[in-house]
């Protein structure tokens, strides 16, 4: 198997605090991976460590084998990193539409086109159609996305993701705050990724995770704790002790 | 979602045509209209030239030769992109008879293409650089060139002992004609210019200025700033001992402004200028004038106030030798050679420039009566603008 | 050499009397993270209101000036109660945007009540001229300056060093969140900021009409110099503002003296350059959100 | 994929022109005709209008505020000026467009300077970089003339064909032709996909770069092309009335820029166009009225349409057409368009 995505001793501070710590990961191409671990336990920097919004103190980060750590965030989306955000991270006065099409542009290096107008490209069109019809946008890809129900938000999310069309993809808990009503279209999209795709999914939803995850890093206080798959995880006692328990009160 | 914006595109377009429609009007009148600076640093030139055309419509009453004088003010805020839209626009769309004002060089120079184009005389109340007349043979001017009054203290400094001077001017145009004719007139009868300094117009603090000249160690100082600066730099001159340190103050009269000069304290007094008008000027016509002046105004005038004035009667007068026909033309040629007894002494228009030809009085300040007052001690007769003759 | 020490003094001079006229400035962006560029207002009315005491009703100089102060603290007070405080929450853009047509609105009204040409105040006799010491020229005015600006910035120090209100002010600047969290009433204590610092700039402004001139243009004149003072000094502390001012005053000064035509344009390109190089400020901590 | 077309119209619809904006620039043409003995004004109007729109390029489209865009009016202006008085380039329409670069070279050198940074460091940067330009055009009076401006520019006639004539036709009609062609330019670049990714990038800069778009190249772009706008603002100033002094570079220029695009609105292009016309009528009416005190009214509408909310002063604008529209067309009239906030 080749490695899609990896990390090779990330380190991070902000000021006196080390909230990433010797982090390395190794995602396999195609794997559904999660990553778990308790409130504070430095998800989200690794995440934007990743992602490219964080610069790391120390350690490199491999896309395909290539080293990324230094390229800024859209250069890391054009080489097939795509993320979605925890909390909805979209343009609240652009419709569906144009948000695709955003995203579909830059992909296809038509983003700069400045002397044409949008829609005016069939290959461009043909991918929007397609994607938003897999998000089933199309009824509301005119309104405006302040507009839309959270539910609808939210695989816009991830459609605006997708778009990048992504080798590696970033899942940060795409389920949260989504109403029980409109849950099982954002899973069953989840679930309809092709499966070429390397997803990495973090997320604090058990459920979801071992009904998608084929694999588990479970990070606390910055640091790996261990790594495995769904039912080795799930018995291990340290988990079990920092981080099960914890997510069986909630 | 777009029918906000269309409305908006409709309202706006409206608006505009509502602003664009053309305002016409002819009657039996002559209109005047006015450009001069009611706002920013310059104000004061326009409050001065306005007041003084009230003052003497309020005297003269606002008919003449059978003719009702309208006067159409504007302000330019002395930019003159503003003056030539404005004067376009007085000339076309109001149908002024006469364009007057014009607080800065720039500004009238800006509007002179237009009065040659429209053949509508431009009298010029303020702005004192030389060339302005030669730039439209419809350009009268009633204010005074700053070669007039500089080349005349130029030599006035070079006979009376003044051996080495310090230059303080402001830099643009009249500044630098002040700068030029002082210069030559005084180099030539034997003085020398130890130090000279370009102060931007714009620019309050004379300070570190000051500070250069009180080092080179002059014996006087050669200042222009333009009307309105002066309080503020006698203010810094005084704050800065240069009284105590025997450098007098000399230059053309725009720095003794007679508006201000009260208001500047003891530092000022023995500053010699030379300039065309003081309101301590001791005429029967003047003493009326400043009396009505400050009675209407609770100000003195100052020389401004006397080019505002001189000019309304300059069209006055015209207007009566053509019998009230406003013709550019006619009215040019009532104008050239004109002579009267103004405020400020005997004036007339030179026929050739169609410039001013006045009196240039040195004067000293002193106290009299417990206020400030530029006392003319010496008088040199119908001077012609240098900066013409010279050519 | 002893006009390199003139123009010291006086650079000092300038430079206090900008720190006196600005500091408010930086405390309300420090506070509040408001843009006043109307700030100079303020000013100009203490000029005015102690202008029209000493010149039209004789008061003595120096009892006009603690006139200067609270007038202006007034007029602050009731703007903030009335205008500004509704503005807090708005973009940078709307703060501008809302001072700028406070900065037109005095202009045009003060030129309509008092006229346009500049005003001075009458000093008294004491003050004029200059003294010799150790052959350096020392302005009897300036010097005035120096020890009233002087007092006043120790005594701020004190202020904000020493007293509750003092402790109240930092914790709301460090962190206005966790001061409403703390009890701290921060509307209040802004109210209160506010007038103060607008009393402040009053009396900058009557000590300043006779070194910078005083006309209804004055806010818009010196407008970019206050600005200068917060931005490069920060607006995390009053040392920060104090140290940019003492910089600007004697930079112009010296600038205007050394190379009389390049003066503001050192000014402008230092500023930039902080700006660019310490978006916060030369002195400055945080960012100014 | 039956739904392509569909979203091939639905892409383009935002594009397509609308009856309001053909009516509007009727009404432009209309009032050259209608209106012969106010060209001057007018041309002044057209003149705003462009370095309004060219502020809405960067303020409404990409979010980023200036206090200072008169410094690329300014060296538009100058440029235009000098090309003209020594006689470099006499054509006035290729001058016109040398300017405008010239103006877009100092925006790309500038952008630097301006794209980091949050609102009030834009601010200040922008207002320092106009302040030292018109302190360094002050400096170098021997080639801007210094205050006094430059004096004696003799424009000659547009193509070799048009004089500039006293009463400024041409200038009205050469200005609004440069107008419009420089409006569609807009219009076409604000519906392109480098447009639509600015909007993005205004509307969440954080997203933006997380889909791919490189957020600081884009600003910078854009920021170049509002300089080359205002650029040509400045060299149409400069051609119309044959004057360039330190007055293009002025603050009160920025401050009336903002003015007019607050009056009309940000973020649709015709925001800069309609304030512009507002703007100038207001300050014309006013100056009327009072020649002293004009400046205090203008300050008051200011103080007022913050205070009342921007947004919500163009609701209540818009109320009484929206009526009449409803009543007339028997369709809903939608206000629904947030004026999202700029910064």
């Amino acid at each position: 198997m080749t490695i899609a995505l990896e990390t090779r001793g990330l380190d991070k501070s902000f000021g006196g605090l080390r909230v990433t710590r010797d982090l390395s990961l190794r995602i396999e191409q195609g794997a559904r991976h999660a990553l778990i671990g308790p409130n504070g336990a430095g998800k989200t920097t690794a995440i934007n460590l990743l992602t490219g919004v964080l610069r790391p103190n120390a350690g490199r980060i491999l896309l395909e084998g290539n080293d990324i750590t230094s390229l800024p965030v859209h250069k890391r989306v054009l080489r097939g990193l795509s993320r979605t955000f925890q909390i909805n991270q979209l343009y609240p006065d652009l419709t569906p539409l144009e948000t695709i099409g955003l995203a579909v542009s830059e992909r296809m290096g038509r983003g700069g086109d400045w002397w044409r107008r949008m829609g005016t490209r069939a290959d461009v069109n043909a991918e929007i159609a397609e994607i938003l019809a897999r998000f089933h946008l199309l009824d509301v890809m005119n309104e405006l996305t302040v507009t839309l129900p959270y539910g609808k938000q939210r695989l816009l999310e991830i459609a605006v993701a997708i778009a990048a069309r992504p080798r590696v993809l970033l899942l940060d808990e795409p389920a949260a705050g989504v109403p029980e009503t409109e849950r099982r279209d954002i899973l069953a999209a989840v679930a309809a990724l092709p499966r070429e795709v390397t997803v990495l999914l973090i997320e604090h939803d058990m459920d979801l995770v071992f009904s998608f995850a084929d694999r588990i890093s479970v990070l606390v206080n910055g640091a790996l704790l261990t790594e495995g798959a769904p039912d080795a995880v799930a018995r291990d006692p340290q988990v079990k002790a920092v981080y099960l328990g914890e997510a069986a009160d909630a | 979602m777009f029918v906000r914006r269309q409305v908006l595109l409709a309202a706006g377009a409206v608006a505009a045509a509502a602003a664009a429609v053309p305002a016409c009007a002819q009657e039996e009148a002559v209109k005047i209209g006015l450009i001069v600076p009611m706002t920013g640093g310059q104000a004061s030139t326009g409050r001065q030239i306005d007041n003084a055309i009230k003052l003497y419509m309020q005297q003269k009453g606002d008919t003449v030769a059978g003719k009702k004088i309208e006067i159409i003010l504007r302000d330019d805020a002395a930019v003159p992109d503003n003056t030539k839209r404005l004067a376009q626009e007085l000339i076309v769309n109001e149908k002024v008879n006469i364009i007057a004002g014009f607080g800065v060089t720039p500004a009238a120079l800006a509007a002179a293409p237009l009065a040659t184009q429209a053949k509508v005389p431009e009298i010029v109340m303020a702005a004192g650089t030389s060339i302005i007349t030669e730039r439209s043979p419809y350009v009268v001017r009633t204010s005074f060139t700053l070669p007039q009054s500089s080349t005349i203290i130029g030599d006035w400094a070079a006979k009376n002992g003044i051996k080495k001077v310090a230059t303080l001017t402001s830099d643009y145009a009249p500044g630098n004609d002040a700068l030029a004719s002082f210069k030559e007139h005084f180099v030539a009868g034997g003085g020398e210019i130890v130090e000279e300094v370009k102060v931007p117009l714009a620019n309050p603090d004379f300070a570190p200025f000051l500070q250069r000249m009180k080092d080179s160690k002059p014996d006087a100082m050669f200042v222009f700033v333009p009307a309105g600066q002066g309080g503020n730099f006698m203010k810094q001159y005084a704050e800065r001992g240069l009284d105590k340190s025997g450098i007098r103050v000399i230059g053309p009269g725009d720095v003794m402004d007679d508006d201000l000069l009260n208001n500047m304290g003891d530092a000022a007094l023995g500053a010699v200028t030379a300039h065309l008008y003081s309101a301590a000027h001791p005429s029967q016509i003047n003493k009326e004038f400043v009396a009505a002046y400050k009675k209407a105004f609770n100000n003195r005038p100052g020389f401004m106030a006397v080019g505002g004035y001189d000019g309304i009667h300059l069209i006055y007068e015209a207007l009566k030798k053509t019998g009230g026909d406003a013709t550019g033309d006619k009215l040019i040629a009532a104008m050239k050679g004109m002579k009267w007894e103004s405020p400020r002494g005997p004036i007339s228009i030179d026929p050739e420039t169609r410039d001013i030809v006045q009196n240039i009085y040195i004067r000293k300040v002193e106290k009299v009566d417990g206020e400030l007052y530029n006392v003319e001690f010496a008088t040199f007769e119908a001077v012609k603008d240098p900066g013409k003759t010279k050519k | 050499m002893t006009t390199l020490f003139t123009i010291l003094f006086d650079g000092v001079a300038y430079g206090m009397l900008l720190f006196v006229l600005a500091c408010g400035l930086a405390v309300t962006l420090g506070l509040m993270n408001f843009v006043n560029l109307a700030h100079g207002a303020f000013a100009m009315a203490g000029g005015y209101i102690c202008a029209v005491l000493v010149n039209n009703s004789g008061w003595p100089f120096f009892a006009a000036l603690p006139l200067a102060f609270v007038a202006s603290a007034a007029i602050g007070m009731v703007l903030e109660r009335t205008l500004y405080r509704h503005l807090y929450a708005r973009s940078h853009l709307d703060q501008v945007l809302f001072s700028i047509g406070l900065v037109f609105m005095s202009v045009a009204a003060i030129d309509y009540i008092m006229g346009s040409s500049r005003v001075f105040i009458k000093l008294p006799a004491a003050l004029e001229g200059q003294f010799d010491f150790f052959g350096v020229g020392i302005g009897r005015y300036r010097l005035m300056i120096i020890v009233i600006c002087g007092l006043l910035t120790v005594a701020l120090q004190l202020i904000l060093a020493r007293t509750r209100f003092g402790s109240r002010l930092r914790a709301a600047v460090d962190d206005p969140r966790a001061a409403i969290g703390l009890g701290i009433n921060v509307p209040q204590v802004f109210a209160f900021t506010f007038a103060f610092g607008c009393g402040l700039a009053g009396l900058g402004g009557a000590l300043s009409a006779e070194i910078l001139g005083l006309d209804p243009y004055f806010p818009l004149k010196f407008m970019i110099y206050f600005l200068i003072v917060v931005t490069v000094g920060g607006s995390s502390s009053i040392t920060g503002p104090f140290l940019a001012s003492l910089l600007l005053g004697i930079g112009d000064v010296a600038g205007k003296y050394y190379v009389p035509k390049m003066g503001p344009f050192v000014i402008y390109t230092i500023m930039i350059v902080i700006l660019i190089w310490r978006p916060n400020g030369l002195f400055g901590r945080t960012a100014a959100r | 994929m039956t739904t392509l077309p569909d979203v091939s119209t639905s892409a383009i619809a935002g594009a397509r022109w609308r009856p309001g904006e053909i009516a509007f620039w009727i009404v432009v043409v209309a009032c050259g005709f209608l209106f012969p003995s106010r060209y001057l004004i007018m041309t002044d109007i057209v003149r705003l209008a462009l370095f309004a729109l060219s502020l809405d390029l960067i303020l409404g489209y990409a979010g980023i505020v200036s206090l200072g865009h008169a410094a690329f009016f300014g060296v538009g202006a100058y440029s235009a000026g000098l090309l003209a008085l020594h006689g470099i380039i006499n054509e006035p329409v290729v001058a016109l467009v040398v300017a405008g670069f010239a103006a877009m070279v100092l925006g790309f050198f500038t952008s630097f300077l301006v794209i980091r940074g949050v609102d009030l460091t834009r601010l200040m940067v922008t207002l320092g970089i106009a302040l030292l330009l018109e302190a360094l055009a002050e400096r170098f009076s021997g080639v801007t003339g210094g205050t006094d401006g430059l004096q004696g520019i003799e424009m000659q006639p547009i193509l070799g064909r048009f004089a500039f004539d006293i009463f400024g036709k041409t200038g009205f009609f050469y200005s609004s032709i440069v107008l419009f062609l420089l409006f569609l330019l807009a219009r076409r670049i604000v519906h392109s996909p480098f447009g639509l990714s600015l909007r993005a990038i205004r509307n969440n800069p954080l997203r933006g770069a997380a889909i791919g778009i490189p957020v600081n190249r884009r600003l910078i772009a854009i920021y170049m092309v509002s300089a080359f706008y205002a650029g040509i603002a400045g060299a149409l100033f400069t051609q119309t009335t044959a004057l360039a002094s330190l007055d293009v570079f002025s603050f009160e220029r920025s401050a009336d820029l903002m003015l007019m695009l607050v009056i009309g609105g940000t973020g649709y292009l015709y925001g800069g166009l309609i304030g512009a016309v507002v703007f100038k009528m207001l300050q014309e009416l006013f100056s009327t009225i009072t020649p002293q005190y004009w400046l205090f009214w203008i300050g008051l509408v200011l103080v007022v349409i913050v205070l009342v909310g921007r947004a919500r002063i163009h609701r209540w604008a818009l109320w009484v057409p929206n009526l009449i529209i409803r009543q007339l067309a028997g369709r809903r009239a939608v206000v629904a368009v947030p004026e999202s906030d700029p910064s």
